[in-house]
C-alpha cells in the first residue's frame, strides 16, 4: 500500500500542529493569567508556523486524495485530515486573537486573581490534547469523553461573564478590561468547541457515522 | 554495470557467422525451386501446342498426337472425387467443431484426420484397388459403399434444398408447424436417398469392369475427406466462441448459430481450405496408378479405366520414345502451373484474412 | 427421444445427425484401411509369417518367394539420410525467414519455399530422372567418390559405379522435397515466439544470434521436433519423387550408388504387373507394413505438435 | 424513488458440470427495476457465473447444475419448463469483447428479429433504428448499415451488440465487463449508455474495473469465493462498507 | 462524463443553503434593529435546515469523490465544496449565536438607534452574497472585491465596540447589553470572515493557489 | 532533495519506417537519478515509442530513424557509434507482458550476466541472489531455482523479469506497462517494488493506468499526438496542471 507512507506523515505533521497549538493558547492565556508578556512571542511564533503549516499539509492532504484515489477507509481519514488541520489552524487564530487582547489587558492593572479563567484553560487545552490523542489511535472512547467536557467549558464561560458583569458594573474602569476578558472568555470556548469537533471527526472516521447536530446521549 | 568489450566483440562475429549460414541455407533452397521451375518450364514449352489439349495420343512410338483424353481424364475424376470428398469433409468439420466440441469424440476425429492427411497416397490407392477394382464379379462391396455415400450426399443437398424452398414458401408462423415441416423435410429426404441409391447401384456398380475411373475420384476424395475436414474445423474453431454465445444469447438455436454465425463468420476459410486440397489432389499420381489406371483413348465413362495427367506422365517418363518425353514435360508444366497458381492466389487469401 | 427432441429444435436433430454420420465416415476410412489391407494380405501372412517376410531380402516374383527386407532397408536408409539433408538446411531458412530477412522479402521467400511442398511429386520425379541423376552420375558422385571413397569406413557407402539412379540420388530429390515441411514447421514455431520475448533478449545486449540460439530454439523445440517427424512421415510414404531415380532394384547394399528399392516404389512398379495371387497379396502385405508404419510415427509426430501447442498456449 | 424488485435471487447454487464445490454458494439478492446494478469482486469469485444464471447461458454446456431460484417476475426462471427463447428474449446479454455477426449493420440489429419470425421490412427497418437510436449508434451508421459491421471501430461495434439486444426490447440487460476491450473513450461512452438505458431497462453489469461500478451503478454487490458478501447502494458500499471484506476489497488491500 | 450532474446537485444545494444562511444572518439581526421577536422565528427554522442539509452535503460530496475519483479541476472543486459547505453551516450557527442573543436584548430597552449595526450587516451580506455569486460563476475578481470588503467590516466592528463602550461607562445599567451586542457584532465580523474565506477558496479553486495567510495586495 | 539529471533528451524527433509524420516530435526533458519517471498520454501518443528511444530498440527494426540527442552521464546514445549492446547493459527493459525465458529460474536471471561472459559458479549464484532479493522474489523462488520459469504465476515471473533486468546492474530502468497483464494483487506488489528500486536505478515507466503513474511517480510527463505537452512533479500534475490538454486528460474528457 503506497498511501500508508503519505498517511503517515500527514498524521505525524497533524499530531506536531495540534502540538503548536495547544502550547499557542497555553501562552496566550498565561500572559494574561501571570500578567507577563513575555509568552506572547511565543504565541507569535507558534502562529506563523501554524498558518504555513496548514497550507502545506492541505496541499498535501489533496494531493495524496489525487494520486492515490483512496475509498472507504482512507478516505475518510483523509477528508478527517483535511478537516482537522483546517480546525486546528482555528485554535492557532484563537491564541492569536487571544494574544492580541492580552496585549491590551496586561497594560491594565489586574482586575482580580482569575480563578475560572485558568480552570476553563486548563479544561479545554485538556480537550485539545485528548480530541488529538483519541485522533491518532482512533479511540471513540477517548474521543466521546471530549465531547462531554464541552458542556463544563460552557458552564464556566457564563460563569465568568457572570463575574466579570458584576465587576464591570460595580466600577465602570473595568469595563473596557471586561470586555476584553469576556472576548478572551469567549475564544477559549470556541477552541472547546473545535476540540469537540475533532472528537467529532474521530467518530466519523471510525465508524462512519456523523455526530455533529445529535446530541452525544441521543446516540 | 557489467561490461567488457573484447568479449562483446567475439559474441558479434559468433553472431554474424551463424546467421551467414542461415541466409546460405534459405539460398540453396530458392534454388532448388528455380532449378525445377525452371527445367519444367525450359522443357515443357517445347512439348505446349494445340494438340496437346485437342488431340488424342498418337500409337505408342508415332510422332504427334495429344493429351486430350487425360486432360479430361484428370478433369473428371478430380471433380467427382471433390463431388463426394467435400461435403463429406464439410460436414464433418461441421460436427467436430461445433456439435462435438471438446468432446473426446473430436478430438479422436481430428487427430485421425491428422494422421490420415499423411498416410501415404500409394496406400489409400492399395485400398481403394482391393475394394472397388478388384472384387469385378464378386459382391462389390466397397461399390456398395461408394454408391451409398454418393446416394445420402446427393439426398442431403436435395434436402437442404427443399426446406429452404419449403421455409421461403411457408414462412414459419409458430414453432410447432415448424418442427413439423422440418420432420417432413427430413423424411422425404431419407425415402428420395434410398431412392436414388436404388436407382444408381445397378446403374453404376454392375458395369464396373477392373480399373475404372470411379476407383480414382474415391481414392482422391479420400484424401480430400480429412483435408477438407481438418480445415473446416480449425476455421470454425477461429471463429470466437463468445460470437456463438452472443447467438445463443438472442435465443438462437445451434443449427441457427451454425448456418448465421459460424460458416458465414469462416466462409472464406473453409473455402480456400477446399481449393488448397483440391490443388493438392490434383497432383496426386501414386493412388490413381491402379485404381483409374489409364486409357489411350478418349473416354467420358467412369465405369471404364480411365487417363490422368499425371499417370501419363509417369508413363510418358518411363517410356523410351523422345516424343514422349517432351509431351511428359509438357504436361508438367501446364500442372504445375495449374497447382501453383492456385495455391498462391489462395494463400494470399488467406494470408490477408487471417494473418492481419 | 421424445424429451430431446423437446430440449432441441428439429433442425438441430437432424442437423447433427447428419454432420455425426459424416465424421463417422473418417473413423470408419481408418479402420477400414487397416482391416481390408490385412484381410488382402493375409495370404502372404500365411505363406511367409510375419518376421520372417520382415527380414527376408528375397523378392521373387518367378519364384513367388517375397520378403520385405530388401524394399524396408530401401525405405529406411532414403528416409534417414534425406532427413540428414533436410533438417539442417530447413532451420537455416526457417532461421532466415523469422529473423534475418528483410520484412518486404519474408512474405515472397516464405511462399517460394512453399511452393516448393505444392509441386506435384511426380514433377520432382521426373526432374530428378532427367536434370538431377545426369548431373550426379557426371559431377557429385565422382567427386564424392573420390574426396570421401578413402576414408576408413564411411568409405563403405561410395562405393560401385556412379550411375545417379541410386539411393543418393533418391535421398537428394526427397530431401529437396520435405524441406518446405520441416521449414513451414519450424517458421511458425520460431515465428510463435513472442516479439517482446526476443526483445527482452535483445533488451538484455544479447545478439541476434544469441536471441535466436537462447530463446527462439528452445521455444521452437516441440514444434521443430514435430515437423520433423511429420516430414519423416511423409519421406516414408513418398512414391513419385523417388520411383524415377531410385532404379527398383531389390537389394541391400551399403553403397549409396547402386540402385534399390522403397516399398512405394515396388508397390507403384509392380502392382499392375502382379500375376499371382501370392504376388499381390505379398503387395498388399507391403501396404500394410508402410501404412502401419507411417501411421506410428504420424501418431509421434502429432504427439509432438500437440504438445508443443500446448506449451505456446500457456 | 420508489424500488420495484425486478429479479429475486433466492439460496442459488451453482455448480459446473465435473466440479464438486458450488462456484456460486446461497446467493441471495434482489435486482430493482430501471436501476443499474453492479457486480464487483475479485477475479474468480463468480460474478460471470452468477450473470450467466440469469439467461441460463450455462445450459449451452451439458452437467452444469442450479440449485434455489430466480424469480423474473414472480417466475422462477430456473424452472424445466421455463421457455429458454422466451427467457433470452426478455433477458439480453452483452459480452466483453464485441461480437458483431458476420453480416451487415442492419441484419446484426435485425437478427434477433427475424429469429422471432418477424419478416416485415418495415416493422423491421423501424425497430432497427428505433433500438440504434437508443444505442446512441444511429448517426454514426445511418448511411451505412447495408456495409458489414466489422468495418466499425471496437466501441461502435459494442454499441451495435448493445443495439442488437435491445432490437428485441428486452427488459433486463446483463453486461459482462463491456468495457474490458475498449479504449477510455469508447468506455466513457458505452458508461454514459448504460446510465441512460437504465431508464427503459434493469440493468446487471458485471464489472472488474471498481471505479467503473462506482461511476455506473445504483447496487453494487461485492462478491468473493462464490458468496456475496455485500450488497447495498452503491454510495454506500464506496464510502462506508459494512464487511470488512468489501473495506478491504474497495481499499485495494486485495484483488 | 457521469460526474457532471452530480456536481450540478451539489452546487445547487450549496447555492439553496447559503441563500437560507444569509436569510437567517438578516432576519437575525433585523430582530435586534426592529427590537422585535418576530423575525427569530425564521432563523430558528433556517438553522435547522441548514444543519440537516449539512451533514447530506457532506455525505454528497465525499460519496461523489469515493465514485468518482476525481482529478485536478474536478478535485478542487469538490474540496472547495467541502470547505463551502463547512463555512455556510458555520455562517448559521453564527446566526443562531445573534439570535439567543437577541433574544435577550430584546427584553430590555433599546439602548439607542443602530447606525453602524444594520451598515455592518448590510456589508457582511453582501460579501456573502457575492462571494456565493463568484463561487457560481468562478468570478476571481469578484471574489477578490469581497476580500477587499472585509477591512470595511472589521472597522465598523471596532467603531461599533467602542461606541457601545462610551454607553457602558456613562450608564453601567448599559453593560448587560453592551455586552451582548458586543458578541452580536463579533459574530457579524464572523460572518465576512467566513464570507472572506469563501472567496478565498473560489480563487483556490479557479488558479489552483492557495490565498489564505498571505495579504491580498502582495498578490 | 537535491535533483541530478540523469538522462537528457534535446529536440528528439523518431521517425517509423516509411511513415513520413514523425512519432515524436521535438522532445525535451530531464530525467532525474533516482526518480521515478512517468509517461503517461492517450493510446498512440508515443510513450512506447519514447521510451523504446532510450534502449535503441527500434534498432532492431530497420528503416526506423532518430533526430535530436538523448544524453545519457553526457553521451549521446544516439550516435552511430554508441555500442549497442553497453547501452542495453546501462539501460535494462521489462515489458508489458511477462517474458521469462524458456530456462530455469536461475538461468533466467543469470542469462544477462552468462551473455557478458561471467562463468563463475560462485559468483554467478551470489548475483542471481542479490538481484531475486532486490525483485522481491527471493523467498518465494529459493527453494526452486532450478525449476522451469514458466511455472511461476504472472506476478512472480513479472519480478523474475525485473530480477533478471537488475542481474547486470543497469544504472535506469525502462519499464513498458509492466502491469497491464497482471491481477490487482500482483500489479501493487509490482509497484511497491518500483518505489523501492528507485533507491538504486533511475526508472521510466509507461503507463496507461494514470492512477498508477500518480502513486508511483515522482515525475510525470504527459504526451500528445507525440508531442510533450507538459512534464511536471507528479503532485503538480495531479492536481494543478498548467496545460489545458493535461488537465483535460486528466479529468477524463478524453484518453
Ligand atoms: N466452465 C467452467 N467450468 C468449471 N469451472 C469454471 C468454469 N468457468 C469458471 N469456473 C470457475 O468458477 C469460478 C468463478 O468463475 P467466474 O468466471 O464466474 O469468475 P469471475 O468472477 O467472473 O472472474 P473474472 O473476473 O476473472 O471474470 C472460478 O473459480 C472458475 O475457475
Ligand atoms: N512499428 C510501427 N510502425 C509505424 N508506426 C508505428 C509503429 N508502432 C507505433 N506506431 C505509431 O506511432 C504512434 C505512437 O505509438 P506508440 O506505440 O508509441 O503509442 P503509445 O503511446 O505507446 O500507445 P499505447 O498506449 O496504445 O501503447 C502511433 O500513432 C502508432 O500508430
Ligand atoms: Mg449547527
Ligand atoms: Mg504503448
Ligand atoms: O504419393 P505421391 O505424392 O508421390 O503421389
Amino acid at each position: 500500500m503506497l498511501i500508508k507512507p503519505r498517511l503517515e506523515e500527514i498524521r505525524d505533521r497533524l499530531l506536531e500542529m495540534a502540538k503548536m497549538a495547544e502550547v499557542a493558547i497555553e501562552n496566550a492565556v498565561k500572559a494574561i493569567i501571570e500578567h507577563n508578556p513575555e509568552p506572547l512571542k511565543i504565541v507569535e511564533e507558534l502562529e506563523n508556523k501554524i498558518d504555513q503549516m496548514e497550507v502545506e499539509n492541505e496541499s498535501l492532504i489533496i494531493t495524496t486524495i489525487a494520486r492515490f484515489q483512496p475509498e472507504a477507509k482512507y478516505l475518510r481519514i483523509l477528508i478527517m485530515d483535511l478537516f482537522v488541520n483546517r480546525d486546528l489552524e482555528r485554535i492557532g487564530d484563537h491564541a492569536e486573537n487571544i494574544k492580541e487582547q492580552a496585549e491590551h489587558i496586561i497594560t491594565k492593572p489586574k482586575l482580580k486573581e482569575y480563578v475560572d479563567l485558568p480552570m476553563m484553560t486548563e479544561i479545554t487545552l485538556s480537550m485539545v490534547r485528548d480530541s488529538i490523542k483519541a485522533l491518532s489511535t482512533l479511540d471513540t472512547d477517548l474521543a466521546r469523553d471530549v465531547i462531554k467536557r464541552d458542556d463544563k467549558v460552557d458552564a464556566l464561560h457564563e460563569q465568568i461573564i457572570r463575574e466579570l458583569y458584576t465587576y464591570m458594573v460595580e466600577d465602570p474602569s473595568n469595563i473596557k478590561v471586561g470586555i476584553r476578558l469576556i472576548v478572551v472568555s469567549s475564544n477559549i470556548e470556541r477552541v472547546a468547541d473545535l476540540a469537540t469537533n475533532l472528537a467529532e471527526e474521530v467518530i466519523y472516521m471510525k465508524e462512519g457515522k456523523m455526530l455533529r447536530h445529535q446530541e452525544l446521549d441521543k446516540e | 554495470m557489467i561490461y567488457n568489450p573484447a568479449h562483446v566483440k567475439k559474441r558479434k562475429i559468433k553472431s554474424y557467422i551463424a546467421l551467414s549460414l542461415s541466409t546460405v541455407a534459405a539460398f540453396l533452397g530458392l534454388f532448388w525451386l528455380g532449378f525445377i521451375l525452371y527445367d519444367v518450364l525450359r522443357h515443357g514449352i517445347q512439348g505446349l501446342s494445340l494438340e496437346l489439349f485437342l488431340e488424342d495420343p498418337a500409337p505408342p512410338g508415332i510422332e504427334g498426337g495429344g493429351l486430350r483424353n487425360a486432360f479430361v481424364g484428370q478433369l473428371l475424376i478430380v471433380f467427382y472425387a471433390t463431388i463426394i470428398g467435400v461435403p463429406l469433409g464439410l460436414l464433418a468439420g461441421i460436427f467436430v467443431a461445433e456439435y462435438a466440441r471438446g468432446t473426446r469424440f473430436a478430438r479422436t476425429i481430428s487427430i485421425l484426420s491428422d494422421i490420415m492427411v499423411s498416410v501415404p497416397s500409394i496406400v489409400v490407392g492399395t485400398f481403394v484397388y482391393a475394394i472397388l477394382v478388384k472384387p469385378v464379379g464378386h459382391i462389390n462391396f466397397g461399390g456398395l459403399v461408394a454408391v451409398g455415400f454418393l446416394s445420402a450426399i446427393i439426398a442431403v443437398v436435395f434436402g437442404w434444398f427443399l426446406s429452404f424452398v419449403l421455409s421461403k414458401l411457408f414462412p414459419v408462423k409458430s414453432a410447432t408447424t415448424g418442427k413439423f415441416i422440418k420432420l417432413l423435410t427430413a423424411l422425404f429426404t431419407t425415402m428420395f436417398g434410398l431412392f436414388i441409391f436404388l436407382i444408381l447401384y445397378p446403374k453404376l456398380v454392375d458395369r464396373i469392369q477392373g480399373f475404372n475411373g470411379w476407383a480414382g475420384a474415391v481414392s482422391l476424395a479420400f484424401i480430400m475427406i480429412p483435408v477438407v475436414l481438418r480445415t473446416t474445423e480449425d476455421m470454425l474453431s477461429l471463429v470466437p466462441w463468445t460470437l456463438r454465445e452472443a447467438a445463443f444469447a438472442l435465443g438462437a438455436s445451434y443449427y441457427n448459430v451454425i448456418k448465421d454465425v459460424a460458416i458465414r463468420a469462416a466462409i472464406t476459410g473453409i473455402l480456400t481450405g477446399i481449393i488448397l486440397s483440391i490443388a493438392r489432389v490434383a497432383g496426386e499420381t501414386a493412388p490413381l496408378l491402379f485404381t483409374s489406371f489409364n486409357n489411350s483413348y478418349f473416354t467420358l465413362d467412369m465405369n471404364e479405366p480411365m487417363a490422368s495427367l499425371t499417370v501419363t506422365i509417369f508413363n510418358y517418363a518411363m517410356g523410351p520414345y523422345e516424343d514422349w518425353h517432351t509431351k511428359a514435360w509438357a504436361a508438367s508444366l501446364v500442372i504445375t502451373v495449374f497447382i501453383l497458381f492456385i495455391t498462391i492466389v489462395t494463400r494470399t487469401i488467406i494470408g490477408i484474412k487471417y494473418k492481419k | 427421444m421424445g424429451k430431446f427432441l423437446r430440449k432441441y429444435p428439429i433442425s438441430d436433430v437432424i442437423f447433427a445427425f447428419i454432420s455425426f454420420s459424416a465424421s463417422f465416415v473418417v473413423l470408419s476410412l481408418i479402420v477400414a484401411i487397416a482391416y481390408v489391407l490385412y484381410d488382402e494380405s493375409s495370404l502372404a501372412m500365411h505363406r511367409f509369417g510375419v518376421l520372417n517376410f520382415i527380414f527376408s531380402a528375397e523378392w521373387d516374383p518367378v519364384k513367388e518367394v517375397f520378403g520385405a527386407a530388401a524394399s524396408l532397408y530401401g525405405t529406411l536408409v532414403t528416409t534417414v539420410l534425406s532427413l540428414m539433408f533436410a533438417i539442417p538446411v530447413s532451420i537455416g531458412i526457417a532461421i532466415f525467414l523469422t529473423e534475418i530477412s528483410p520484412h518486404l522479402l519474408k512474405t515472397p521467400i516464405g511462399i517460394a519455399i512453399e511452393m516448393l511442398a505444392a509441386i506435384p511429386s511426380i514433377i520432382y520425379g521426373m526432374w530428378g530422372l532427367f536434370t538431377l541423376a545426369p548431373i550426379m552420375a557426371n559431377y557429385i558422385e565422382p567427386f564424392l567418390q573420390k574426396t570421401l571413397g578413402n576414408v576408413p569406413v564411411i568409405g563403405v557407402l561410395f562405393q560401385g559405379t556412379p550411375q545417379g539412379i541410386d539411393l543418393f540420388t533418391a535421398s537428394v530429390v526427397l530431401s529437396i522435397m520435405i524441406t518446405p515441411f520441416i521449414t513451414s514447421v519450424a517458421r511458425d514455431a520460431l515465428n510463435l515466439t513472442p516479439d517482446i520475448m526476443k526483445e527482452s533478449a535483445y533488451a538484455l545486449g544479447a545478439t541476434r544470434w544469441e536471441v535466436v540460439k537462447d530463446v527462439m530454439i528452445p521455444y521452437a523445440k516441440l514444434g521443430i521436433y514435430g515437423g520433423i517427424v511429420l516430414a519423416l512421415g511423409r519421406a516414408l510414404g513418398e512414391t513419385m519423387a523417388v520411383a524415377f531415380v531410385l532404379g527398383n532394384n531389390h537389394q541391400i547394399t551399403l553403397s549409396l550408388f547402386e540402385a534399390a528399392a522403397t516399398i512405394t516404389v515396388t508397390l507403384a512398379n509392380e502392382f499392375t504387373e502382379a500375376d499371382s495371387d501370392v504376388y499381390l497379396s505379398s503387395l498388399f502385405y507391403l501396404a500394410l507394413i508402410l501404412f502401419t508404419l507411417s501411421f506410428i510415427i504420424l501418431a509421434v509426430a502429432k504427439f509432438f505438435l500437440l504438445k508443443a501447442e500446448r506449451g505456446y498456449s500457456r | 424513488m420508489k424500488e420495484v424488485e425486478k429479479i429475486k435471487v433466492e439460496h442459488l447454487y451453482f455448480w459446473y458440470a465435473k466440479s464438486k464445490e458450488p462456484a456460486l454458494k446461497d446467493i441471495n439478492m434482489s435486482i430493482y427495476e430501471n436501476r443499474v446494478t453492479a457486480l464487483i469482486g475479485p477475479s474468480g469469485c463468480g460474478k460471470t457465473t452468477l450473470l450467466r444464471c440469469f439467461n441460463r447461458m450455462h445450459d449451452l454446456y451439458p452437467g452444469n447444475r442450479y440449485e434455489g431460484k430466480i424469480l423474473l417476475d414472480g417466475e422462477n426462471i430456473l424452472d424445466k419448463d421455463y421457455d429458454l427463447i422466451k427467457l433470452r428474449t426478455k433477458v439480453g446479454m452483452v459480452f466483453q469483447k464485441p461480437t458483431p455477426f458476420p453480416m451487415s449493420i442492419f441484419d446484426n440489429v435485425a437478427y434477433g428479429l427475424k429469429l422471432r419470425g418477424i419478416t416485415d421490412k418495415t416493422e423491421l427497418e423501424s425497430r432497427v433504428e428505433k433500438a440504434l437510436k437508443q444505442a446512441a449508434l444511429w448517426e454514426e451508421v445511418k448511411d451505412r448499415l447495408s456495409q458489414p459491421a466489422t468495418g466499425l471501430s471496437g466501441g461502435q461495434q459494442q454499441r451495435l451488440v448493445i443495439a442488437r439486444a435491445l432490437a428485441v426490447e428486452p427488459e433486463v440487460l446483463l453486461f459482462d465487463e463491456p468495457t474490458s476491450a475498449l479504449d477510455p473513450i469508447s468506455t466513457a461512452k458505452i458508461e454514459e449508455l448504460v446510465v441512460e438505458l437504465k431508464k427503459s431497462v434493469t440493468i446487471l453489469i458485471v464489472t472488474h474495473n471498481m471505479q467503473q461500478a462506482a461511476r455506473v451503478s445504483d447496487y453494487t454487490a461485492f462478491m468473493y469465493l462464490g458468496e456475496l458478501i455485500e450488497f447495498d447502494k452503491t454510495d454506500i458500499i464506496f464510502t462506508s462498507p459494512k464487511k470488512k471484506l468489501t473495506e478491504d476489497y474497495i481499499t485495494g488491500k486485495f484483488g
